[in-house]
């Protein structure tokens, strides 16, 4: 697996974990927070977007805020 | 359901031209906008929006520029069970050739409703009324054709400028130039949201600040000169033959007594007092202008209300040169950006968290120096840190 | 597959001749008449101006009319003003009248531009209202045109105004279009608590982040554990709706509630006095389509108390700040209800701290 | 322990009157006195205060009038172990007789260490420096020759008038008659504090302030009139003779532009307009006096920063009519210290309370009318309540 | 058993004879020269008035001096005014220089009086400092004694100001006497955190009140249970000695931190402009006792300034509202560290929201 990929897929385990009932769309933040000690913020948000492009994730925006889920959670 | 709509229809007449008359035009070619009518029928009569909250849609990759729209009662309305906008970003000082006109009309009458915002408050060409499948080959159909989307949610949205330089005799910078630059270096962080909230940015030519900036962007631009304002004296004495009372429409007004007659002269006598308001150059366009070694003031932080009250940006840099490729500014932003995106919470805009970490530590952390011209006075309680 | 992050076309390959050949070299300019202006270059280039009046939401046919007039008079360009204008660009000065003509023929009034003494009414900012936003108090289009109607003569010219005014609308108190420094703003305004959705709440939203959205912390977890759900505290609610931007089942409209406030006296240039902010005059008027009568009349009104009362060249900011808003309110013949002052974060800086006040 | 004061001798010399001077004065007679200097010697060697914290002592029956005082080092300063002050209210417009005051210098040469504040900043006079023994020998001796205790500690503090009527022209109101009446009449408020914190009430006889109650006190009067000011054109005539600037002097600087020079004469051509700032007043005392029609202004909320920063008074009654037994005032007045006390947390002030409630409620509470006069401008901020 | 509440003496009883007589019946003043007033009633009578300066500190001796003064030319009677000066009041001119000179003898400066064009600086409010108060992070008698030696010219008119100047001094930011609207203020300040005494802690204070009294949340409970006590976060204190004033183990004092800031450009008086807060230009000055060099130098420095560059009639704080706060530092040539720059509560009305201001 190329590193991009990877890093994709940690992403994808992240919203795994941390999506529960009540609490299924986050920000940006929240995951370059917490993965930001591995890898590069940068890299971190272009994996984010990068998923999104596959379908493995989708935006969720308010129109003036936007966050981040998983597919069935849209 | 009741196809008059007379309450609409009443607004077709008048002086002013008419939005229902543009909606008519458009209901011809398509349905939804036949539908938009009976939906705008609906709140007259209900007095409430018939729109539902949010629904999420975007195109491929990207994570603003369309603002999710589905109406309340789609069994009665379903042309506009889903009707979307879209928002396309302009070219600077929303200058147009008519044939990138025509083609945005042509893409927009085929997959979406035919009407617009011409523009939106943010300065982008709102397409308003898209079905969700129309999102993507709309948006395909544009960029092919050169355009792309604005800003929406939490990322950068459109930056503006004045029409400036392109036809302003006051322009301190290229406005243009410089919000062009910003644009395309930033599609990133203007597609996809990677911030706490939204961001704007404009640049005004002059302290008239003709977009605006100083009222509606975390980073406002706005032009100034660092010399003398120059002043033309037989302009001067045009002005004063055509019997412009100059004494009480101008000197009077200068907020600081810099300007003055003197013998019929019309004299900068404390140049040092000026504070490049612009008033004397507005009224006497002719005989006054700015200096010659121009730049910009930097504010940030303005905003509208939500949630701790409308906020006007507040100076940051007195004076910087403004020049391509722009490196300073864009150095400048980015290490705002950072700041912000760290500390920020959600929904907190750049001067919602300078209020809550304070000026001082905001400053520090973006290592800028503190100067006089940032306040209108110091403090006056006595709590302050050294820690 | 198409190309993404093209960004905008570049504005240079949209600028007619005449600007690209003087691009930041104007001299001075001219307002030759209400909505027409010329501008000269160091070169001694001319540039001619001609605005019109648009309703912001048009139809693509609006658009292409637009073009026909460039493309006849104006080598095929055109361009907006940051408050929605369309402006016709030409260096012929013969070609004025008939774009005029032209525009008037397609029922658009020139006018809109001076700021000083004898200045136009510029058109008005506004914003989605029931046209398509979820949150709207009020309408947008349906209520600018009514008020347009009435304060036509202020755009073309027939009547003039101490000063630039800037009237703004905004169908909700987001403000979008910043309308919070404007001469006149016209607020879509809820009155009412949100009426929670128990059942959507349940489904569509996350009951912790409900409760944190709200700024006066209003919001409680409902009394009844069996119901997922949360209650506004009535005294504490300002109807800001910051709840329903992060969860659809707290809707704030409300058809007997919602209305609209008139906010007077902001300008956002430096000429002269600093921008300021513009200040709630009247909290509610109800919301009466299609015509809104009472919001039309008494910005009308507003108008012209200004207009008799203001000295030359005074933006309506300045005259209040000069003669102080005891005698706006006295000259207005507007009441002073609480809702005026402010109990919000900064009040404290809004009350008056001096024995300089007028009687009257 | 080293006798010698050097540093605070140095404070004996200088053109300014020396309370070092005064110290030894005072310590001929009082060996309290002589520790004292030792005290301030170490002080200033230390660049410390030797004070500990409070510490509660009292006279029987009251719970202010007295500030507990203990050094930190007794044993080395045993004369000053205990060195209380106290407050003792003062006749209003601080007017006296000798006898008055030589009874004071007597009961305190007598019972305390002879040294004073004359006068504190509240206003009281200050004796300063009684041991824990002395307190109520002290004050019972001064309460039998008619002098009493003023506030301190959760009470109403010792309210204060400026000259007013007893020399001053301009006094729109007997300053003196409602001090003394309101100190009178809440006794009990000043000597057994039933507060949630201080409160304070000062009044001044016109825009001036010479109490500046507007700055320092929660209940303010300030003088002001509701007709026109009065001009005598002949005394107009006597400055201007004397070549008094009257143009650039006072009519430049006039707020509002309501009073002008018209053919020599000065005129209040805009009376509506004037605010009763007291500018041309104070600048031609025999040409122009303020109306007839006098009263005063309630203003209410002023206090030091504890805690959140200093705050002006703010107006709550723009006219009000101030003549005896002031029973609307004094009905006002406690209104507002019911709500206060209902509402308030210990150590809030009645700004801070208003801050915290919102001015809407305070008014509505005390059940005063809004007007525009109470404020600046309007609220900017769209969040208001009709609940 | 003696009387309680007896209250003050009536004033009424204090008033000498012309007073009582024309009471409320005032016409007009003069400044005859510096400390120095005639009144005249409607009556026609007259009453001049002597104004002295005091050090405030006194003893009853001085007391007495006053009294034998006023026992020979004013029939008994003498007044204090609002900022602590003795008052001589007598109908009679002949003894207006008489009483200038046994005051002069007693060594008190006549003066201080006049508030336009050539005033004269009042005296000094002040507070305890070391001499009395625990809390005093400078001294006040002593600093106020080194400033009027400094000072003294301007007191008693051999050096005039452009207008009325209140010179203050609080030993704490408690800000006794209500300082915070002055021409120049002198402020007591600490700079350190409190230095707890865990000992005391434990015997006289109720740690959840100590905590609760901090208006920054710096205060935690000690991390070790077993200390009874709190720790306090440097990074969050801002030396307010509000926990000092619920606990007295929390002292601030501090040799090498404690000393001085100054402020600026206050007012109270409603005269042409409204009252105005002062602000703060020097942040820190060192405790240098007895003559506080560095304090007296920049006060000092100030006024010159202040009197060289000011209008005619024209207040600290008006002057400094014209020129505008950034031609004050540059004039006085004071640095500007960012602790000037408001990060309290109110902050946000402190920042220029314009793009007018000097290039100076
Ligand atoms: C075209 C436009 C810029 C653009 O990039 O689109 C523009 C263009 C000019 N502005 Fe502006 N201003 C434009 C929006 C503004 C705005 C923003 C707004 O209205 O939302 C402001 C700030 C308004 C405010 O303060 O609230 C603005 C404040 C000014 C001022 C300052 C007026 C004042 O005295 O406060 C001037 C000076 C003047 O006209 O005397 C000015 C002057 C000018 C001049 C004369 C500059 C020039 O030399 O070309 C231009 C013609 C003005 C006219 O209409 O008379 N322009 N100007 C905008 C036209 C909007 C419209 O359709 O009405
Ligand atoms: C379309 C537009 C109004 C218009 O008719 O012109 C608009 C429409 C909405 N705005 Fe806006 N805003 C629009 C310009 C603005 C501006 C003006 C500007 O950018 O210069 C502002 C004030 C400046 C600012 O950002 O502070 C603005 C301040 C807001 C706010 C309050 C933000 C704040 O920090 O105070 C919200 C509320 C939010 O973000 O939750 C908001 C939210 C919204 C949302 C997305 C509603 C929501 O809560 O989710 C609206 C979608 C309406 C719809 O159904 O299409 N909109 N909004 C404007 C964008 C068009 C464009 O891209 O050109
Ligand atoms: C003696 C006096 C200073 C002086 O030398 O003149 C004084 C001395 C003290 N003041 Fe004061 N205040 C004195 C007038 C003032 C004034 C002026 C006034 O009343 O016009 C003020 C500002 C006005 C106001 O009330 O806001 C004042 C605002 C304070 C404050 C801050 C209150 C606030 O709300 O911001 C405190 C702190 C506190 O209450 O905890 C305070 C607390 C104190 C304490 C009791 C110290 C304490 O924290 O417990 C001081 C005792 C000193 C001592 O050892 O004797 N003192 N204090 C003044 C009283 C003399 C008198 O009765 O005539
Ligand atoms: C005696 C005293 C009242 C008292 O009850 O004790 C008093 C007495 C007078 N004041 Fe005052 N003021 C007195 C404290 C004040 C204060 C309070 C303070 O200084 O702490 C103020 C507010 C100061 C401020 O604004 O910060 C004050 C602001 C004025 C003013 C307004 C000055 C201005 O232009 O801002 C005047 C008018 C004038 O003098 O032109 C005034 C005028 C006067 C007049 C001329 C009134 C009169 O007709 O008798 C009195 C003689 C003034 C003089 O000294 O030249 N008095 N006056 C106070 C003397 C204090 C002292 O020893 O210096
Ligand atoms: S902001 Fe200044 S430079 Fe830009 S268009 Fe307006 S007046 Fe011209
Ligand atoms: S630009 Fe403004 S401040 Fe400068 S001289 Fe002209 S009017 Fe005065
Ligand atoms: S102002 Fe409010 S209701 Fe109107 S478009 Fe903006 S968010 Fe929607
Ligand atoms: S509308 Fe605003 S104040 Fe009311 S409950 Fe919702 S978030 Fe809270
Ligand atoms: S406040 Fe007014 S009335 Fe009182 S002493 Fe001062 S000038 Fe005279
Ligand atoms: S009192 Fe003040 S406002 Fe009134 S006329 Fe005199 S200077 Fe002007
Ligand atoms: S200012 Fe502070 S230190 Fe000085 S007397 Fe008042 S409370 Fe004590
Ligand atoms: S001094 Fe003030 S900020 Fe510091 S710990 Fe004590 S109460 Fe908190």
């Amino acid at each position: 697996m190329s590193n991009d990929e990877e890093l994709k897929q940690k992403v994808i385990e992240w919203f795994q974990k941390h999506s529960k009932e009540g609490h299924t769309k986050f920000y940006m933040k929240d995951v370059v927070h917490d993965l930001c000690g591995q890898y590069e913020k940068r890299a971190i948000q272009k994996a984010m977007n990068d998923c999104t492009v596959d379908g493995t994730l989708k935006y969720w925006s308010t129109g003036s805020s936007t966050m981040f889920c998983l597919p069935e959670n849209f | 359901m009741e196809d008059k709509t007379p309450m609409v229809d009443e607004l077709e007449k008048g002086p002013w031209p008419s939005y229902v008359k543009e909606l008519k035009r458009a209901a011809k070619k398509h349905d939804s906008v036949k539908d938009l009518i009976k939906v705008q029928e609906r709140s007259f009569q209900r007095k409430m929006t018939q729109w539902k909250h949010g629904g999420i849609v975007g195109v491929k990759g990207y994570g603003g520029g369309v603002i999710g729209r589905y109406v309340q009662n789609p069994e009665e309305f379903p042309n506009v069970a889903a009707f979307h906008t879209m928002r396309v970003n302009h070219p600077s000082g929303w200058f147009y050739d008519t044939k990138a006109l025509r083609t945005i009309c042509d893409i927009w009458d085929k997959h979406g409703s035919g009407m617009t915002n011409f523009h939106g408050s943010t300065g982008d060409i709102i397409l308003l009324g898209c079905t969700t499948e129309e999102l993507q080959p709309t948006f395909d159909e544009l960029s092919e054709h050169g355009f792309d989307l604005g800003g929406s949610g939490s990322d950068l949205r459109s930056p503006t400028a004045c029409v400036g330089p392109g036809r302003c005799e006051w322009a301190c910078f290229d406005t243009l130039g410089l919000i062009y630059d910003i644009t395309k270096t930033y599609q990133m962080e203007l597609h996809r949201p990677p911030y706490p909230y939204k961001t704007k940015i404009k640049a005004s030519g002059c302290p008239n600040d003709c977009v605006a900036a100083i009222a509606r962007s975390d980073f406002s631009l706005i032009g100034t000169w660092r010399d003398n304002l120059r002043i033309d004296q037989n302009a001067v004495k045009e002005y004063a033959d055509k019997k412009f009372d100059i004494q009480r429409l101008v000197v009077a007004k200068c907020p600081t007594e810099a300007i003055e007659l003197v013998k019929g002269k019309l004299e900068l006598t404390h140049p040092e007092d000026c504070v490049r308001c612009m008033h004397c150059i507005n009224l006497m366009p002719k005989a006054i202008r700015p200096g010659v070694d121009t730049g910009a003031t930097i504010l940030v932080g303005a905003k509208a209300p939500i949630i701790h009250g409308a906020v006007l940006s507040t100076v940051l840099i007195p004076f910087i040169k403004v020049q391509p490729p722009y490196t300073e500014i864009k150095q400048l932003w980015e290490k705002i950006m950072e700041w912000w995106d760290e500390n920020g919470k959600t929904r907190e805009r750049l001067a919602e968290l300078i209020d809550r970490m304070g000026m001082p530590a905001f400053l520090k952390a973006i290592d800028v120096e503190p100067c006089p011209q940032m306040v209108n006075t110091p403090r006056a309680n006595p709590y302050f840190f050294w820690g | 597959m198409c190309p993404t992050d093209v960004g905008p076309p570049d504005f240079k390959t949209m600028l007619p001749d005449v600007i690209k050949k003087n691009y930041g070299k104007w001299k001075y300019h001219e307002i030759l008449k209400p909505g027409v202006m010329k501008h000269v270059a160091e070169s001694g280039d001319e540039l001619y101006t001609v605005r019109a009046g648009s309703p912001k939401l048009v139809s693509t046919d609006f658009i292409r009319d637009l073009c026909n007039v460039a493309d006849k008079y104006c080598d095929g360009h055109l361009r907006f003003t940051s408050r929605y204008n369309p402006e016709f660009l030409t260096p012929k000065k013969e070609n004025v009248e008939p774009i005029i003509k032209e525009l008037n023929k397609l029922g658009l009034p020139v006018g809109g531009t001076g700021s000083g003494p004898g200045a136009c009414l510029s058109n008005v900012i506004h914003t989605q209202g029931w046209i398509h936003c979820h949150g709207a108090a009020s309408d947008a289009s349906g209520i600018v045109k009514a008020l347009m109607d009435e304060l036509y003569d202020y755009f073309v010219g027939k009547k003039t105004l101490p000063a630039k005014t800037r009237l703004s609308l905004a169908c909700c108190l987001n403000m979008c279009g910043a309308i919070h420094a404007s001469d006149v703003a016209v607020v879509g305004m809820h009155t009412r608590i949100p009426n929670i959705d128990h059942e959507k709440m349940r489904a569509m939203c996350e009951i912790p982040t409900v409760a944190a959205s709200c700024p006066t912390k209003a919001i409680r977890r409902h009394p009844d554990p069996n119901i997922k759900s949360v209650v506004v505290d009535e005294t504490k609610c300002m109807y800001c709706g910051n709840c329903f931007t992060v969860c659809p089942a707290m809707p704030l409209a409300n058809a007997e509630g919602d209305g609209v406030a008139i906010f007077v006296g902001g300008k956002v240039s430096n000429a002269r006095k600093p921008p300021m902010f513009s200040r709630v005059v009247v909290p509610h008027l109800p919301n009466n389509p299609p015509r809104w009568p009472e919001v039309v009349n008494t910005v009308k009104h507003i108008f012209e108390v200004y207009a008799d009362n203001a000295r030359m060249g005074e933006r309506m900011g300045e005259w209040i700040q000069r003669v102080g808003w005891e005698r706006f309110f006295k000259l207005t013949d507007l009441p002073f209800p609480v809702q005026l002052i402010d109990d919000f974060e900064l009040a404290r800086d809004t009350f008056r701290s001096t024995t300089q006040f007028k009687w009257t």
